[in-house]
């Protein structure tokens, strides 16, 4: 049986599947800590989740969250430290997975927050990395999350906040990325996956209400199909179970 | 010892130099110490360079009140709203005057700082390889890794060395020894890095207290210039222990800011029309008094007897 | 989660490996879990590389038994006594067979490990410049500043990366989050560089008490693949809020060390003849008792309530 | 009144006249921690001592220390924290003076405590340098402690575990130390201090119930008298008194 759900529902549940148990998880805000607290409640029980600011915990935190800064992600916590102990893990290479958004992302899974147009012809000056060039460059597999429409997914961004594939194929090993890369691209319409020699990014499944023809006209890039490519599962009974005992007042409902 | 203890008046007149190089808080969204910031911009006090790798919105209302000339930071906006209306406006349009970005990630900015406070020449990072932050920020050096043979890039970042850092302590004493705790982000490689540091101590209590738990102190109490004793200093942002966040507030400015005489106006309401710190606690009255934190979870007690 | 929980023989004999690079201990002359270095001696551990600054005289122990075949650290000795006898007979006599020593200064030692810690490809020391540590340790590499025009010699120094590193803490759950509390030495950058670590605690307590007080943790659990319930774990060193040095135990070591055979029949007597460290502890009796930490001396309380 | 002193409570007091008020001082073990102790209750009240351990204490410890560890160190500590934290001070140049004792001196001031001989050709395996080495290279004023011997005080350490002036001269600032080198050097019998262009050290002052002659026999090279030599002044009944206060055992006596 299949329980009714929003789009950022089912984000967030396709999200939470791609935390494996046991993994150490930069979940940074919003979609992504809900997505740890359904991971946690179904099949990663032993899933840790990390926050820039210097926080580790075991359990999503009890109340409402403005920043992971908050008094509720502070109490009761594993580990408050500093930024310098908590991303030094990630760039040792002890941390499986990173969860970042982004305003524009190529075909690649490059990310820009900084600069649209590019650092030397700015049109629009975004707030920065923030922690997101770290994630992207040293966490074992990227995960982003993204509105799905052609002035955000794009064939190239004009600056690279955030490394992907680079110029695709040995471009990131090139450059001294010893591991790592985009795994899946989470969209309110779709979910990329990057395949190929190249790495580009290939529709990996279709979400509910959406069809493949509309997802192409929303991308920047001529999107071709994974050879995997599927519908994206609906949310089980005990995905939506786990989603509601987490977001108690149906923030993510609408 | 000479009690450190003066006013939030004193310590940013006689303390922070136009020009300085400032870290107005260090914990990204955590204990920032927004009553300096109101204070800069009532002093009007000119081409700070801004450090911190987030401080959520105080560097866009810095912006917003020409107090700033360049941001070495890795993010700048509002963490409630995400982009700082202020901060598009003097890179775009150069509104209220041109601004200079040096940028950093999260990590190499906590890393430069790291190198600052230990004295390294240098401090070599990988997490800004494949970022065209390297390209877009100069001073960070795309090298070959020396001890390699093989081909391994590195990045060398230079160390930052801040001449006043400011940190909202939850309890320090009249000598500038402070406890920390909750989240540090950047806090105690700013502390150590800073030429000087002012606290603003939401309470003040015995040395005693301090050392009862030197654990808890993240910096020596001699890097400390300036105490001051400012209730909520770190408001509209959360303290640990003390107050909750507004996220109202960072709400309300994310909106008044899109314009800029929206922000002007915003300015004179809850800057510029208040003297100081205690006015503004007064304006918010029961609305500060409903973010105090009035639950009690305290941390199991470590013994530190000596026999 | 499942518990960590074993004894310290399970923990010796499955955790650690002959010709393993590990810590014992990493607070100098603070917590050294000499329990483990007694337990690797009876379990006839071979060709040890023992990293640490000091480690008072665990090393000497480890070395005269036969169980290292190299040390990397900045001191090797017997704080109470100062020389250390077997290190000595190691390296003019190869007794019992030859040792390699890998120079580091205490704060060399402690930035390596931090590039371990932090994912560092080396770290720029300047604290070696003049010292012929670079001289004997041709790991240390003396080099231009690359960042510079001018002549800057720059010590690069490589991240340490132990296999193992054990630890005493005064009170861990059988996850392996822990707290320590006072001076902490390398500690923290030895369990964030460590592969794996063991933890000897002087008390199991439930996760709610370490959860109560997070900035009291130095490493995440995740790191730590043994906790091993072993009260006065590091003794004869002492523990913060547990338990003092025993330093007349330290100078009974270095009368006996002094030659040979008497290091052998003190072996034979404090480590051998014994079965594990329940054995040593009743073996001491009232002199352990009188080592206790009576008094209370605690921390003052910080509030992590959220509302 | 000069009350009577033993030659340790000399060079304890000889060494607290080198802390300055306000000073931030590698403290370490036995004569200097007194040595500090003495300092803050008569001339420096508001010198501090760091301890590579970790520890920075405003005020000496109340009990007896064996180690600096030891929990009367860590008790009312000013701040309890990693030898990083508190040795990274020193290499960042935030720290007055250091304290550290040794089994070789040169000329220069050099130190050796890792191995007589040198590395090479080995005589004998001292413990190596803890962390004299990084006090040396970083302290701005490094103040040595030794017993006044002629195999001691040697022309030439075969091995320089600690940088004095190196070979004299600008060697140390060539070697990349831009700041710092040899003070004093406190012994048993006199106190030496560098002089002239090359920097060596020369005689200072002659503890009280010594002679001149004596201390250059018992001197490995051809010591020379600095132009202010003068007898070291007697402890003041003063520093006798804060020696006392602290030295409440008469540990220092004998």
């Amino acid at each position: 049986m299949a329980a009714a759900f929003s789009t950022q529902e089912l984000m967030i549940i396709a999200s939470a599947r791609e935390i494996q148990d046991g993994e150490v998880v930069f979940v940074g805000m919003r979609l992504p800590i809900t997505a740890f607290g359904v991971a946690r409640l179904t099949h990663a029980p032993n899933a840790v989740g990390l926050f820039e600011c210097g926080i580790l915990r075991n359990e999503p935190a009890k109340d409402m969250l403005y920043t992971m800064s908050d008094p509720p992600n502070q109490q009761d916590a594993a580990w408050c430290t500093g930024t310098a102990q908590v991303m030094g893990l990630l760039q040792g290479g002890q941390v499986d997975a990173g969860f970042i958004g982004g305003a524009e992302i190529d075909r690649f899974g490059n990310i820009n927050t900084s600069y649209i147009g590019g650092h030397r012809q700015m049109k629009t000056k975004l707030p920065g990395s923030g922690g997101a060039a770290d994630i992207a460059a040293m966490s074992k597999r990227l995960l982003a999350i993204m509105n799905h429409e052609p002035h955000r997914l794009v064939r190239r961004v004009g600056y690279v906040t955030s490394p992907g594939g680079l110029d695709g194929g040995t471009s990131r090993r090139k450059a001294g990325l010893a591991w790592g890369g985009t795994a899946a691209v989470i969209t309110d319409r779709a979910i990329l996956k990057p395949h190929g020699e190249e790495g580009e990014l290939h529709l990996f499944s279709v979400h509910p209400g959406h069809t493949a023809d509309e997802i192409k006209a929303h991308t920047g890039w001529e999107l071709k199909d994974h050879p995997l490519l599927a519908p994206t599962p609906e949310p089980s009974a005990l995905e939506m179970d786990a989603l509601h005992a987490i977001d108690k007042d149906g923030f993510w409902r609408s | 010892m000479k009690s450190k203890l003066v006013s939030l008046k004193e310590a940013v007149r006689d303390v922070i130099k136009d020009g300085d190089r400032v870290v107005i808080g260090a914990g990204l969204e955590h204990a920032i110490p927004f009553a300096v910031t109101f204070e800069l911009i009532r002093q009007g006090k000119r081409n700070l360079d801004l450090i911190a790798p987030i401080s959520d919105a105080s560097a866009d209302m810095l912006i917003g009140a020409g107090c700033a000339s360049s941001v070495t930071g890795a993010w700048v906006g509002n963490v409630s709203g995400g982009l700082g209306h202020n901060y598009r406006r003097a890179m775009e349009q150069s509104i209220p005057h041109p601004l200079k970005v040096n940028d950093f990630s999260n990590f190499s900015l906590a890393m430069a700082l790291m190198a600052g406070a230990y004295g390294m020449p240098f401090v070599p990072v990988r997490s800004l390889l494949g970022s065209d932050i390297t390209q877009s920020n100069p001073d960070h050096r795309l090298l070959q890794n020396p001890l390699s043979d093989e081909s391994d890039p590195v990045v060398l970042v230079k160390p930052l060395l801040p001449d006043v850092a400011v940190f909202s302590v939850p309890r320090s004493d009249i000598f500038g020894n402070a406890h920390h705790w909750g989240s540090l982000g950047v806090t105690q490689e700013a502390g150590l890095a800073a030429r000087k540091v002012i606290l603003l101590a939401d309470e003040i209590v015995d040395t005693s207290i301090i050392s009862s738990d030197p654990n808890r102190v993240l910096f020596p109490g001699f890097k400390v210039v300036a105490v001051v004793h400012e209730p909520a200093g770190q408001y509209p942002s959360p303290l640990t222990g003390c107050w909750r966040r507004d996220n109202a507030f960072f709400n309300d400015y994310h909106q008044h800011s899109r314009q800029r005489d929206g922000y002007l106006s915003w300015l004179d309401e809850w800057v510029l029309s208040l003297p100081d710190h205690a006015s503004l606690r007064a304006k918010l009255g029961g609305r500060l008094s409903d973010l105090r934190i009035k639950g009690q979870a305290f941390s199991a007690p470590a013994n530190f007897a000596s026999a």
